[in-house]
């Protein structure tokens, strides 16, 4: 914790930049990445542009292998097509490749997570009447349950980090311990849960979400106020290192390019 | 044998009220064109469905075209929310809309199943999720040699699929290239088929093994350039994201919705004309 | 990532004694040089799949390397029985073979499963066949949603499938097209695979929506020019109807064909080698 | 019967000549056929090159609208896939299109038929402990149960045409009567067995093979000598129209453009 003095504003970077950037960092290189719109896609084309340049982009429309140029708007941007390896159907992206058990990692937004890392995408309020009638699934239900591991980002807030969702749409540790498990979900499931404040990943035996990982100029407290359950904090917290300068271009530029090819910088959906 | 014929006529002969409609595109190829002409045409009761509505499907919802929808994705991709599906869905305006829901895989599955005559879709899927606790057609299947269970759902069989395309030759034959989502699924789990084509050529010109769906296969085929527009097909056009964000605050009011719904669909005779009401409203917006 | 790999090293290290093996191609494209990179390592006991065993299998099963056969058409296309094949079933020589026989549907719809990861596979089918009453793997299940009787078959799970394809880049992605038959499936539902190619190139140019394999998915990309003779390669090479037919007379005898595989197979080092013999013996044979 | 003192060597063409002319009649234009290799293939062509230039020729092996200019000597020669509108995989050829209903007939060849239209391509003998090891299924149990209607081609013979199969590979009418409607099986069936003699086709309530055609210069007694089951002849019984010039000069051009490019004439597997 020794940068919980240091405010974001003395640093050269956003929060949105950091999130995205220790995201980034999370991917290996080579690895098969099914890759969701948006926070997802961002910081998967910056690992590729990056550290990680054999890193593998799976998107459900159809491309594998997509090298895009530019940020993608819509999951199904032309210069995705352009250029992957090949197109294939969306049924056999979900048949052949993720349920096919070739998905190294899955990466996810989300609009809620519990403290078990489960994800409502669906509705808040009841179902039958709700407050708020969110987009629903798309892949993640089986991105989430059949990926060899899951990476979700998304900003955080205590509307965001719930102690209990109204929906679980897609699976994370469901009631923790080893229930994801006896429910006969083959994936390992979602190892890190990136945010604008830090890092949490499951504790191994409770597979409770802890933060182990917290922003340069963020404080325990912001997270813990930012979070609506009572958040536990690993006792070897570690300060995510600062974006170095190259990351940090490589991100500019791709947003920049995006912005000039499209008018917007990025897509949600 | 595909009829070459208007769009027109197509959906007056092809869509009645109360069928199962799909108009599939994933992002790309979206059939707007021939959503507007339903919309025109005034077709009720209908049961929409697809992986992703989005745009089109919110217009058609926002019209009352509706009376259910099956589908596992529903927002302005790029943007966030679908107003008028959500008004539908949280305050019944303009009337309730039942809902059935699946993710995607659940829905590319039984397209497939449909494709394939079979009554259900086989899958891994919805494990841990509470969709099967909301949709009673999210069920559970034993393997007879591991025992294992298996999510099974029924098969989409629209009474009519709505697709765009690039192109199809003077016979009706269909190519479509780039991202294929689930259309040729779609289009054959249908018991009818329209689709609208950028343009009628001498000969598709297809690479081996393209995405080609044969005449004999189609019911109507349609010329109208430019028809997925705000969606694109490529090698023709591009996505058009300014129009994803303009529909946005348009959607929002109901008022706004119909008077924009009125001025563009209704009150113009085909695609060709929205497009020139739109270019007009859209200088007067700047 | 694929490696690239000379054929030989490819066998010897991911093909074992006992493994499921399927070797496909649907008359385009059969792994032949694969085939007798096989033989002449001298593998056993393996569990052959194929859905239409032909000349390559017919050798295999002769020289003893197969204990089982999963299948639903053995025979030489456009000539008559596989000879070979026929004496392992009728006479078990040279030594018993078992066999597990389906239709093609059924073999189709068992990769399907298999490249899927389902347990099984779903289909109509068999309905007033005898294959049921033969094969104990296929089983009947009920539709939760129609209470229909439908067909299922355990998926089909290779350890290791080989195939031959056009071209490959210096990645190891592989392009094939034309007649593809299963081999897509075949490869997705294998834990290993092997890729012959005609030619290693440094772009693929590859059409919209080609049947690419990616690196990343294969294990062995082997560069072996000709190496589906006597099937053919399209582009490439046109399939030898002479050889179909010369495979009839020497397959009959049992000491012809093993005179003939000695000289041609066991006693060459590769199939380059092959090839050179083969010319050498038709030469004479005019 | 009025041609059954006329012999075939006076007449120009041979008997394999007009089964293949009788076979290629009954299939209509515009009509979507999936189709065997040898003579179901041959037949098939003939019509497209003849009376039904709109036929569509679906092979297992992927081609989708077929227009060979040889005669294709196995179920997967280039020329299949270089005259098609499209190749797709054999899956989904028995998925989407045999499956799917797409298809009007099936054409298939035979090793045996019973009275009943039941093939057998299996075996001979007990399926154990086989005399003869034929060469299997191959596509023709659901083409034999999903095509719409199905017609058979195979040449005469007490061998062929036998009372009780050993082993039924691809149901026809199975024990006769509504047995094939009561089994589930949705296509109509074997309407029409073309042999090298003449015509057989199922009685309407009984569905026993009946012989309704008989080329001319054939004889009842010859028929019947060749089937191996008493066989039924049809009050009205009819005559097959003897081939035109044309047509006869059609088929031995694509035999002669098919030996000219292969060295041989057909396939059969």
């Amino acid at each position: 914790m020794s940068a919980a003095e240091t405010t974001t504003s003395t640093l050269d970077f956003t929060a949105t930049e950091i999130m995205t950037v220790a995201a980034s960092r999370l991917l290996k290189d080579g690895t098969v990445c099914f890759v969701g719109i948006g926070l997802p896609s961002t910081a998967a084309n910056l690992a590729r542009l990056t550290h990680a340049p054999e890193v593998v982009l799976i998107y459900e429309s159809g491309p594998i292998g997509a090298k895009p140029t530019v940020l993608p708007l819509s999951i199904g941007d032309g210069d995705l097509a352009l250029t992957a390896d090949t197109v294939v159907g969306t049924p056999e992206i979900f048949r052949y490749w993720l349920q096919g058990g070739r998905i190294d990692v899955g990466f996810l937004g989300a609009a809620q997570v519990d403290h078990f890392a489960n994800i409502n995408t669906t509705v808040i309020g009841p179902y039958d009447a709700p407050k708020v009638r969110l987009p629903g699934a798309g892949g993640a239900p089986e991105i989430a349950s059949q990926a060899k591991e899951v990476f979700i980002v998304l900003k955080h807030s205590p509307k965001a980090f719930v102690a209990k969702l109204p929906f679980v749409t897609s699976a994370g540790y469901l009631d923790g311990g080893d229930a994801r498990a006896r429910a006969g979900i083959p994936g390992a499931g979602p190892t890190a849960v990136i945010t604008d404040l830090g890092i949490l990943t499951p504790d191994p035996v409770t597979k409770e979400l802890t933060l182990t990982g917290i922003h340069p100029g963020v404080t325990v407290e912001q997270v813990k106020a930012a979070t609506g359950w009572d958040l536990r904090i690993s006792p070897d917290l570690k300060t995510t290192e600062i974006p170095d300068a190259e990351t940090l271009t490589a991100l500019r530029d791709l947003h920049a390019r995006t912005a000039a090819a499209h008018g917007q910088t990025g897509g949600e959906g | 044998m595909a009829k070459i014929t208007p769009l027109r006529e197509a959906v007056a002969s092809l869509v009645q009220d109360g069928d199962t409609v799909a108009l599939e595109g994933f992002t790309h190829l979206i059939p707007h064109a021939a959503g507007h002409e339903i919309i025109r045409q005034g077709r009720r009761g209908l049961t929409l469905v697809r992986m992703t509505p989005d745009l089109i499907y919110d217009q058609m919802i926002g019209m009352g075209c509706a009376a259910k929808l099956i589908f596992s994705w529903g927002g302005n991709p790029g943007v966030g929310s679908l107003h008028r599906f959500r008004d539908a869905v949280e305050q019944g305006w303009p009337h309730r809309l039942e809902i059935e829901e699946h993710s995607h895989a659940g829905m590319a599955n039984a397209y497939v199943a449909g494709a394939s005559n079979l009554p259900f879709a086989l899958l891994r899927g919805y494990t841990g999720s509470d969709l099967p606790k909301v949709n009673p057609n999210i069920r559970f299947v034993e393997c007879p040699f591991t025992a294992e269970k298996l999510a099974a759902i029924p098969a989409v069989r629209p009474d009519v699929t709505v697709i765009h395309a690039q192109k199809a030759d003077r016979r009706g034959n269909v190519l479509l290239w780039g991202i294929l989502g689930v259309q040729k699924e779609a289009v054959l789990a249908a018991k009818r088929s329209i689709v609208t084509v950028e343009e009628i050529v001498d000969d598709l010109e297809a690479p081996p093994n393209a995405c080609v769906l044969p005449s004999w296969a189609l019911s109507a085929v349609c010329p109208v350039p430019g028809g997925a527009y705000p969606s694109y097909a490529q090698g023709y056009s591009e996505r058009d994201n300014r129009f994803y964000k303009a529909w946005d605050p348009i959607a929002r009011s109901r008022d706004d919705f119909r008077a924009w719904m009125q001025r563009h669909v209704l009150d113009t005779d085909d695609f060709a004309g929205f497009r020139r009401v739109l270019a007009e409203s859209m200088k007067e917006a700047v």
